[in-house]
């Protein structure tokens, strides 16, 4: 049963990603392109976390799971923030055809 | 197909790519950058070299010797890196 | 408790110390590298005696015993090459002290010791080595070290030399690295006992055309060499005695120990070897006649040096290896010590005069007539005129070649030396003549004691010739080098 | 059917491949910078794949995390230094004629011939051949630790690994000496979020790079890895101008950086007694003087690390004062 619940949550996870990862290459500007991989990974790592959360043998597995969620959410939406910033300070981000 | 065939092959293609860079790049940071490919695919080779089928697990030796390898590289690339910066420096000066 | 230490392990550790000392506290740089290398040359001392008294010896690091552990091995070849490392490093350091006493030095004068000592330590680690990988290791603590001497003065042709010196000296590495890992795969072990007599296969070849490669590159074989004249024509004196005089003696001494260890697929890729060395004999000399500054023509010679000891090497005929590495070794030291003094008493003109224009080496009222002496001094060395170590090394090498048969071998050597005479005349010619601008009277330079270092090493480049058969014998010491007693 | 892991390998190694072809022969610097940093990490999945976890977390940390950091560091001074920070587009960086095709083509070939003769090299050679593994695993119960990797790192061959340390302190003399001054390039303004950011992350890396260190005795981990995750604070601390090196603190950096190998060789030296050669710990204590030396070496690992980062010796230069050799 688990392993059921968990395979649904890490290919759903899959499918955001993958939908990011189109978005990144297809979309026009940076900001664009930010809005799609935030987003979507940010959602496809919570849903594979609480997938491989779900195969966790021990707590301190999950305890662990949770911590590296937090982290790499916190860093990606830092990181996003960094590039949107840089993006629009330099005016690079946008395109005007 | 085993995973030693798969990644040694990956490690030797990637080491004969660093060597192209190296002998190519003309920019000085992109030939830093090949060099550390190269020491990417000597890593590979010496990694496959110790893995065993598993549930073997892999001869020990070799990790080290990569994981020696990977520190011996930083500190190659920090000093090349130190000298890109102080000669942009010093023809920047010299320009103005 | 007493603490039981071996002279191999001390001659590793004492310039490490030494090292770390100097650079923990840069106002006794200077106190710190003289005591650290007093040290080091009673541990090498005290080797030596051990080494004589009971031939090759052996120190299993850790007690774990190769090939699992890392064995030290001391025999007559690598007591040589530090007994080399430390008579020279000692002369250069109190040339030194005198090149860079200058108030606009301190700085130079706060990094040339740890560097240097750090460049010692790698150097003594690589002569008592019996693994490849702790031989990589050792290499690269060697071109850190070398590197940050190469570009000591700051200058941007110093800096573009060192670049250009890292980026090969990386490469190198690497090459050397990647044929390490092909010798994991076929054999297992790493150790030099684990490569004796193990059968060519194709992992071995591309091991040893990988590491072959790889020091070709650190020791600047032709056509190789592209790095070397820049990094040495364009560092401080003392760092580029160290660097002609040692370093590019570090790789070499690693071909001529692994050629004993490694096996040979055939005697055609020996003679390829030869060919690299007789090009380099040809181009460097040719480059040496053509060279404009002193400094430069001498990097162009170590070139063609170095390649005369490849052509040394490669001249195995029937006998193999087992003969030819003797005449390589020995032109080794011989190019070690000559080159030495060369460079240091090039910086010494370079200093009184201004400037080092070979042309205009005659144009100027001052002369220093003690630098040149040992310039020319170093030259009879060099060229190999009896009764110098060169002479011996040449006439070792032409002796067996002519033995075996090897005419061309003889051929290549002989142009080498006509060469060598053509381009240093050129640089005697500038000491001797006084014809284009006559000074009036030329003021000749007094006797300092920073003339007193190169000319030491290069009455002993000369007299140590006549010592000869003493010095073969220690080298064959331990021979042939087997397995770590 | 195969293994269907199979098939994520051969992905994985057409990803890297490609990631290396890819990260040579794009124009952008930046862009070269970013596909080597995915490159890296990878190689790195693909390590831990060929079950070798430490080797994978030294090279996402040192290999890709460090030299990521170094080689975008140096890309921001040399876009400053030659004037093109602000410009859209700047490619290269020194103005470098591009090269002829007909040279890369002929590069190209040569080196195509030397890989595919590694390739059969490769071939030829045993799979799974001798290694040192019996003598390891014979050896394992006297090394004084569980994890064979850190045995081997700091017991069997530990020589290497002192002189690996030295290499590191060779690097960091090297680079003080090529590049000195307080600062040259301005620290690029990074804003609110990012301060709030490095506040959260820095005593999380300060408890992962420890509990690295901690945990090399049995699992993976050890020194190179805890010492390159604790560099990243030294990198935040630069990065957020909440630590400016100064002169004055040259004396306590040199110290940090010779620690390691110090307290390395002496320990090295001084176990050899009764009957013992260099590098021979007594079995009881082996133990506690391997994470003694562990210890040492990753304070000088991170702090070297972190120099290597700033890359120049805190000097207070005269105005104008360019090569004060």
């Amino acid at each position: 049963m688990q392993d059921v619940v968990a395979a649904v949550l890490i290919t759903t996870g899959t499918v955001f990603f993958i939908a990011g990862t189109v978005g990144l290459l297809r979309f026009p500007d940076i900001f664009c392109r930010l809005h799609a991989l935030t987003k979507a990974d940010g959602l496809g790592l919570a849903l594979i976390a609480l997938g491989v959360a779900f195969l966790a043998a021990t707590p301190g597995a999950v305890f662990r799971i949770v911590l590296i969620w937090f982290f790499v959410a916190a860093a990606s939406a830092t990181c996003g923030h960094l590039v949107a910033r840089y993006a629009r300070r330099s005016g690079a981000g946008v395109r005007h055809d | 197909m085993t995973p030693d065939l798969i990644y040694g092959l990956t490690g030797v293609a990637v080491f004969g790519i660093g060597l192209v860079g190296a002998l190519s790049a003309q920019d000085r940071l992109r030939r830093v950058l090949a060099l550390k490919l190269c020491s990417v695919g000597a890593g590979f080779l010496l990694v496959v070299g110790a893995w065993r089928e598993p549930p073997a697990a892999p001869d020990p030796v070799p990790h080290a010797l990569v994981i020696t390898g990977i520190v011996v590289m930083v500190s190659a690339t920090a000093v090349a890196l130190a000298l890109i910066r102080r000669l942009q420096t010093l023809e920047a000066t010299d320009e103005r | 408790m007493s603490v039981e230490i071996s002279p191999m392990i001390l001659s590793v550790f004492v310039p490490l110390f030494g090292a770390i000392a100097a650079f923990v506290l840069p106002r006794a740089a200077a106190l710190i590298g003289f005591a650290t290398l007093v040290l080091t040359s009673g541990a090498v001392a005290w080797l030596a005696r051990d080494v004589l008294a009971a031939g090759a010896v052996g120190l299993p690091l850790g007690g774990w015993g190769a090939p699992l552990g890392i064995d030290l091995r001391a025999d007559g070849l690598s007591v040589a090459m530090l007994a080399l490392t430390s008579v020279v490093g000692f002369l250069v350091s109190i040339a030194a002290l005198d090149s860079l006493k200058g108030p606009e030095q301190a700085r130079q004068r706060q990094y040339f010791w740890p560097l240097w000592l750090l460049l010692l330590t790698g150097m003594n680690g690589v002569y008592l080595s019996t693994d490849i990988f702790n031989l990589y290791v050792m290499i690269e603590v060697i071109a850190l070290a070398a590197v940050g001497l190469t570009v000591l003065s700051g200058s941007r042709a110093a800096l573009q030399a060192g670049l250009d010196y890292m980026y090969a000296s990386i490469f190198g590495a690497l090459l050397f690295l990647m044929g390490v890992g092909f010798v994991y795969l076929q054999l297992g072990r790493l150790d030099f006992a684990g490569l004796t007599g193990a059968a060519p296969t194709g992992a071995l070849i591309a091991a040893l055309a990988l590491i072959f490669v790889g020091l070709a590159l650190k020791t600047a074989l032709f056509p190789l060499h592209f790095w070397l004249p820049a990094a040495h024509a364009n560092a401080t004196a003392p760092a580029s005695a160290l660097l002609s005089g040692l370093v590019v003696k570090a790789a070499l001494y690693v071909v001529l120990r692994l050629a004993q260890y490694m096996p040979f697929p055939s005697e055609n890729l020996l003679t390829l070897v030869g060919l690299m060395g007789a090009g380099a004999v040809i181009w460097g000399g040719v480059q040496a006649l053509r060279a404009e500054r002193l400094k430069l023509l001498v990097a162009w010679s170590t070139v063609a040096q170095i390649g005369l000891i490849f052509v040394a090497f490669a001249r195995a005929g029937e006998v193999g290896l087992s003969e030819s590495w003797k005449a390589a070794a020995l032109l080794i030291l011989a190019h070690g010590i000559a080159k030495a003094a060369m460079f240091l008493a090039a910086g010494r003109i370079k200093d009184e005069i201004g400037h080092d224009v070979i042309r205009d080496l005659d144009r100027t009222p001052i002369r220093p007539t003690l630098a040149q002496f040992t310039f020319a001094l170093a030259a009879i060395s060099l060229i190999g005129l009896p009764p110098s170590l060169g002479f011996i090394g040449k006439w070792s090498l032409m002796e067996g070649a002519m033995a075996a048969g090897y005419w061309h071998w003889v051929g290549v050597t002989m142009a080498g030396t006509l060469l060598s005479v053509a381009y240093f005349s050129r640089v005697f010619a500038g000491f001797l003549r006084f014809d284009r601008v006559r000074a009036p009277v030329g003021e000749h330079q007094g006797w300092a004691l920073a003339d007193a270092a190169p000319l030491t090493l290069a009455l002993m480049a000369i007299g140590l010739g006549l010592l000869a058969a003493p010095v073969l014998s220690f080298i064959e010491i331990g021979y042939p080098f087997g397995v770590a007693p | 059917m195969t293994d269907p892991l199979v098939i994520f390998d051969l992905l994985l190694a057409l990803a890297i491949v490609a990631l290396a072809a890819a990260s040579l022969s794009v124009r952008d610097l930046f862009s070269m910078i970013v596909l080597f940093i995915i490159f890296g990490l990878l190689s790195a999945l693909a390590w831990v794949r060929l079950s070798a976890p430490d080797v994978a977390l030294a090279e996402a940390a040192i290999g890709t995390g460090v030299t990521g950091a170094l080689l975008l560091k140096t890309l921001h001074h040399l876009r400053f230094a030659s004037g093109t920070l602000g410009q859209k587009a700047a490619y290269g960086v020194t103005p470098v004629a591009p090269v002829p095709m007909a040279v890369i083509m002929t590069n190209a070939v040569f080196c195509g011939l030397i890989t595919l003769g590694l390739v059969v090299a490769f071939l030829g050679a045993p799979a799974a051949g001798p290694g040192f593994d019996p003598l390891v695993a014979e050896a394992m119960p006297q090394s004084g630790v569980e994890h064979p990797v850190t045995g081997v790192l700091l017991n069997f061959r530990s020589y290497d690994t002192l002189m690996e340390v030295v290499v590191l302190l060779a690097a960091v003399v090297a680079v003080w000496q090529i590049e000195r001054g307080l600062s040259e390039a301005p620290a690029p303004a990074m804003g609110e979020v990012w301060q709030g950011f490095a506040r959260l992350a820095l005593p999380a890396i300060v408890v992962v790079g420890t509990y690295l260190l901690w945990v090399g005795a049995e699992a993976p981990g050890g020194a190179f890895q805890g010492g390159a995750v604790l560099a990243a604070v030294g990198l935040l601390l630069l990065l957020t101008r909440a630590y400016v090196p100064q002169p004055a603190h040259r004396g306590i950096a040199r110290g940090a950086f010779v620690l390691g190998t110090a307290a390395f060789a002496l320990v090295a030296l001084l176990v050899a007694s009764g009957g013992r050669v260099a590098f021979e710990y007594p079995l009881d204590h082996a133990k506690t003087l391997i994470l003694l030396i562990e210890g040492m070496v990753t304070i000088s690992i991170a702090v070297t690390l972190a120099a290597l980062f700033h890359g120049r010796e805190p000097v207070a230069l005269a105005k104008g004062d360019r090569n004060d050799t």
